[in-house]
């Protein structure tokens, strides 16, 4: 756990016509770059103001020699403000914090991710291809994506398949219909889900008479990000879990789904 | 650097090598911040509120951020105070620093109990929470009726030999009533404030933003309000103060002497920047040199109207 | 815009044709706002604090900037309210709104006279403060105690034949006991909350930041502070309320008026973006019609637990 | 009074070696700009949180077709974040703000300025000659400033004589000093001065007891800029003064110096 200032080396806009549009932030921090692993996340301080206040937690998406990536959606204040961030800005960062992904015992795992979901799973995506797993992705998005962006991501990723709600992009519908199709046709080994919890619920359920393991990445509010303030618990079967330090990623079933 | 400089202060029966500790329930059980922060630096350590038995605490939301604030609903979740001593206590003992336990209970009795139990641990202080706006089961707070508030210092000294201080709620229409008869009661002096019952709503749901409906709110919003009470106290008696609410740096934390704390706790701040305390006794540090000051104590207190 | 939605609300004597007003002291006499707000779309102006005589205020400095709060410590200034009906009035009173006069003496006999002498001016409810903490004068503050609260009110309500709402601070004890009292005492309702007592300091001069020593300390750190005490009110009883307290934008003003408050005033806003207020009721309007509402009262005090 | 949306057209950076740096800042801001008279000022946003609070006050040092400069020091929280602002930037802006300087009877007049005082004296200096007078400039500074802003300056500015505490520019000494020598050579028709309130106080007192005119534009902390808050007043000998809206310049004579 380091606490380091970073610095913006780049800082990509991909932003679509229709809502959502997302950004890549690449920070020059030596330190937690090297030690980062999949499924784990920083926070970071949008400004040296008190409003806002707290720091904000992002799943690391990729990292690459004494840099990491990250890959956001604005959604509110601090997430406005980091895309205006430019080239040398510096960053204070927390990380890496939590726990990360387990590895597979077998291939082919997938990974189901909802909008911004994709973000540690495209890390982990690396990671897993690196260590000779064929991953697939399903990726589920709203409305389509900039065509720079997609080209970005096919740089890294091969085996996705993309789900839109309006079907404006890949396949119409949502990531769950691909999960359930694909399965007709091949069986995963484990599945690895990070997006909105109606979609891990819905993912979930299909799943849980299956003998198949299932990890999720999951989000709270959290004002310290490694256990101190206890304020970012979630439900488990086994009583309350801090997502900051005993997660983000849990064993699905571990969850309390209906109570979350 | 700053060898020369006496940052020494003393509470009542408590000497802390530097008036800056960290707050209750902003920094767990100590262990979880050693990873960022030398232990070794701090005057000391206050854990987070111990009951007796373990307390899972509230429903989630247990938090929301406001502007320059965060409420906080966590509920006072905690190991008890027998696990603390066993798993937590020994871990904390191996630092040069001050640990002082925050304790809170559901009547007198407990308290006591509390206060028995812990003093046969290896800790310095004990600071009790009586106003903590997260406990439901209480009813009306301990912190808000001065004989209530008594009676449990009372029971808490009665029980134990180390230095004892009360932290207090800012929500009371005469705080100076309250300080009198906890150190009536026995108290070394009072810790404040404690958060500020709060609440936020969630437009589109109509609902409340967290789990327990309310909670309390800390962070630099709290300054002025705590500032002022201190202010309230120094005018009116002698007694030993632990500035608490907003404080984000070295000049926060100079407010708060100047006023008459004779020592500070960081909270909030913690989570913004770890490093927060340390880099405020270094701070100090440098102003006091700057200042051509030696000692700390020439500070405190010495606010010119 | 919005012609199909109801907007109007009712506080005990007084309707509004919207919730939107803009707080005491924030506003001046409504003519220094007038060339940036169109003062026929308010809800209400209620204007400085007015005493019997014209008052100076305090020394400067008066106002201290804090995160994400601003503390004042005016003092009250003001031209009294004799000139206010001779010179002020008459231009607040070419506008299509409410004109709420905010008032304070030092006695009761001055509450009540300032009621009587407000009675035969064209004005539209009175406002009283009971809570401003930059009064030196009257030592222990009418609004901190039950007793004192209900005697002011009632003097005034013997008064006047206008609306009366009386004006609370956050820094007491139990809200809803100042409340019961008020209401009792034959008051509309009640606006909360005041600003909260609060200081700074210079740390290289050593000297409080305000002339006053202490003030009041107001803008959006207030919010949470705010909604929770007006909870507290909402789940003991039924009273009209006026919620105040850090509104910046249409989703705090809508805060409010979820947990409870028939209507809301904009304060340190103003000088923040002079065009809150109007945003404000043009956000409401809005929000409404997006949640396919029609009238304001169908989401007033409808908060799910 | 006016509030509007401007925009940064251009942000010019004067770094000098030591201490302190200076920034002009231009702004498109129509309205504003056609109606500003000197001795006026703005408030400005400095963000769209709420930390810091406040509008910042600022004089108008120029005004340009459409356009306004500030001219401005860094102190603080809203200066240094005022410092990184770029072209093309969204500023809320009201103004113009306050009295405003009154014309001098006859030639000729004498602007003596501190630092960042100088700010609203370049625009009176250009109105001044713009109506046949020669005003004389007096510049006091702590250090030297930068030869940008030297040459910056000197397109719009003649007869400026600039002090240097340190002696590092023009003349060493205090710019009181340099009142006193030049009145032993030639006398003002009148004296506007803006600057510290030491200077102020010191220019007064050697000025109080000859029959010489003199305006100061004063400071005080501001939250609504428009004579509604009552938090801006200063000590006159006739009782309490509003800076925002009976100001910032005062006849020399009202002000109660020895109290402020
Ligand atoms: C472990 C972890 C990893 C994350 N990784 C990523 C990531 O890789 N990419 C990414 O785009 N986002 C990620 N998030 C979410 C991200 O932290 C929030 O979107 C961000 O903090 C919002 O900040 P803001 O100031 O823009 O929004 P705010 O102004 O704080 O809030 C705007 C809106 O977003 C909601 N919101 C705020 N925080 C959260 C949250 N944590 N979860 C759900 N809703 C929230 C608020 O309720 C509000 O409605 C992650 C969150 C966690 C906990
Ligand atoms: C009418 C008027 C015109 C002004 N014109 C100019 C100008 O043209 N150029 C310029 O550089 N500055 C000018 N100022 C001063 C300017 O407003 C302040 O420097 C600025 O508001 C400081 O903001 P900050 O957030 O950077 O400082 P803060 O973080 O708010 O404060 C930093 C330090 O500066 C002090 N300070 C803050 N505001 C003032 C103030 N108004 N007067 C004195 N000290 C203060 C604080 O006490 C503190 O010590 C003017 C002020 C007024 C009232
Ligand atoms: C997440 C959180 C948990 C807290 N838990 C406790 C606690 O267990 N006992 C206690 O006395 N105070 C507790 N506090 C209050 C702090 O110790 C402190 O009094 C308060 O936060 C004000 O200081 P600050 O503004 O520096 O945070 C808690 C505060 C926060 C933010
Ligand atoms: C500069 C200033 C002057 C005020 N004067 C008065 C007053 O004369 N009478 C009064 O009842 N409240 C006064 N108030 C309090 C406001 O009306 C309001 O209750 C308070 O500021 C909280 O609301 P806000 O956070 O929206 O500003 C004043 C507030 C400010 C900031
Ligand atoms: S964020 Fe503090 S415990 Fe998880
Ligand atoms: S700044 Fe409000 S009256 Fe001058």
């Amino acid at each position: 756990m380091i606490l380091e200032v970073a610095t913006v080396v780049e800082h990509r806009h991909f932003v679509a016509s229709k809502a959502e549009s997302f950004h890549i932030l690449k920070l020059r921090s030596p330190e937690i770059a090297v030690q980062a692993m999949p499924g784990q996340f920083v926070m970071l301080r949008v400004n040296e103001l008190f409003d806002p206040l707290l720091r904000r937690p992002f799943s690391i998406f990729h990292t690459e020699k004494d840099c990491l990536y990250l890959f956001y959606k604005v959604v509110g204040k601090g997430t406005s403000l980091m895309s205006q961030w430019s080239q040398g800005r510096e960053v204070s960062l927390l990380g890496p914090l939590g726990n990360g992904f387990g590895l597979p015992s077998k291939d082919v795992p997938w990974l189901v991710a909802g909008g911004a979901g994709i973000a540690p799973l495209f890390f982990l995506h690396h990671y897993l291809k690196h260590h000779g797993y064929r991953p697939k992705i399903l990726w589920g998005l709203r409305y389509r994506i900039s065509q720079e962006l997609i080209d970005f991501l096919s740089k890294y990723l091969d085996n996705i398949v993309i789900y839109t709600e309006d079907g404006s992009l890949g396949y119409q519908g949502l990531v769950t219909e691909g999960v359930e199709k694909l399965y007709q046709i091949t069986k995963p080994s484990k599945i690895y889900a990070c997006g909105p919890i109606p979609m891990l619920k819905s993912v979930y359920d299909w799943l849980k008479n299956k003998d198949i393991p299932m990890e999720v990445s999951l989000e709270a509010q959290m004002a310290c990000g490694i256990g101190a303030c206890l304020g970012c618990i979630i439900k488990g079967k086994e009583g309350y879990k801090k997502v900051c330090c005993e997660g983000p990623v849990f064993d699905a079933r571990e969850i309390k789904w209906d109570e979350i | 650097m700053g060898r020369d400089i006496n940052l020494t202060v003393k509470l009542g029966g408590l000497e802390l090598k530097n008036p800056v500790m960290v707050a209750s329930g902003t920094f767990g059980y100590g262990e979880e911040y050693s990873w960022l922060v030398d232990l070794n630096q701090l005057g000391a350590v206050v854990v987070k509120g111990l009951s007796l038995k373990p307390k899972l605490g509230n429903l989630p939301p247990r938090l929301v951020e406001t502007p320059c604030g965060l409420i906080n609903a966590i509920g006072l979740e905690n190991i008890g105070v027998k696990r603390f001593v066993e798993e937590k206590l020994p871990f904390l003992k191996q630092f040069d620093t001050k640990v002082i336990v925050n304790i809170f209970g559901y009547s007198v009795g407990e308290y006591a109990q509390l206060a028995e139990f812990l003093s046969s641990a290896s800790i310095d202080a004990l600071e009790i929470n009586i106003s903590c706006p997260n406990i439901k089961e209480s009813g009306r707070l301990f912190g808000t009726d001065p004989k209530m508030a008594q009676e449990v210092t009372k029971a808490v000294c009665q029980h134990t030999h180390l230095p004892v201080f009360v932290k207090l709620t800012p929500m009371v229409t005469d705080i100076t009533g309250i300080v009198e008869a906890v150190m009536e009661a026995g108290a070394d002096g009072v810790s404040l404030i404690n958060t500020i019952p709060a609440m936020a709503v969630n437009i589109y749901t109509r609902r409340p933003r967290l789990g327990n409906v309310t909670g309390g709110m800390s962070g630099p919003c709290l300054k002025p309000i705590a500032l002022k009470l201190i202010w309230d106290i120094v005018q009116k008696m002698r007694v030993p103060i632990i500035g608490i609410g907003g404080i984000t740096n070295y000049e926060d934390a100079l407010e708060f002497l100047i006023v008459g704390a004779r020592a500070v706790q960081i909270g909030t701040a913690n989570f913004v920047n770890p490093k927060t305390s340390i880099e405020i006794i270094e701070g100090i540090q440098q102003y006091l040199k700057k200042q051509g000051l030696k000692d700390i104590n020439e500070v405190i207190g010495t606010l010119r109207i």
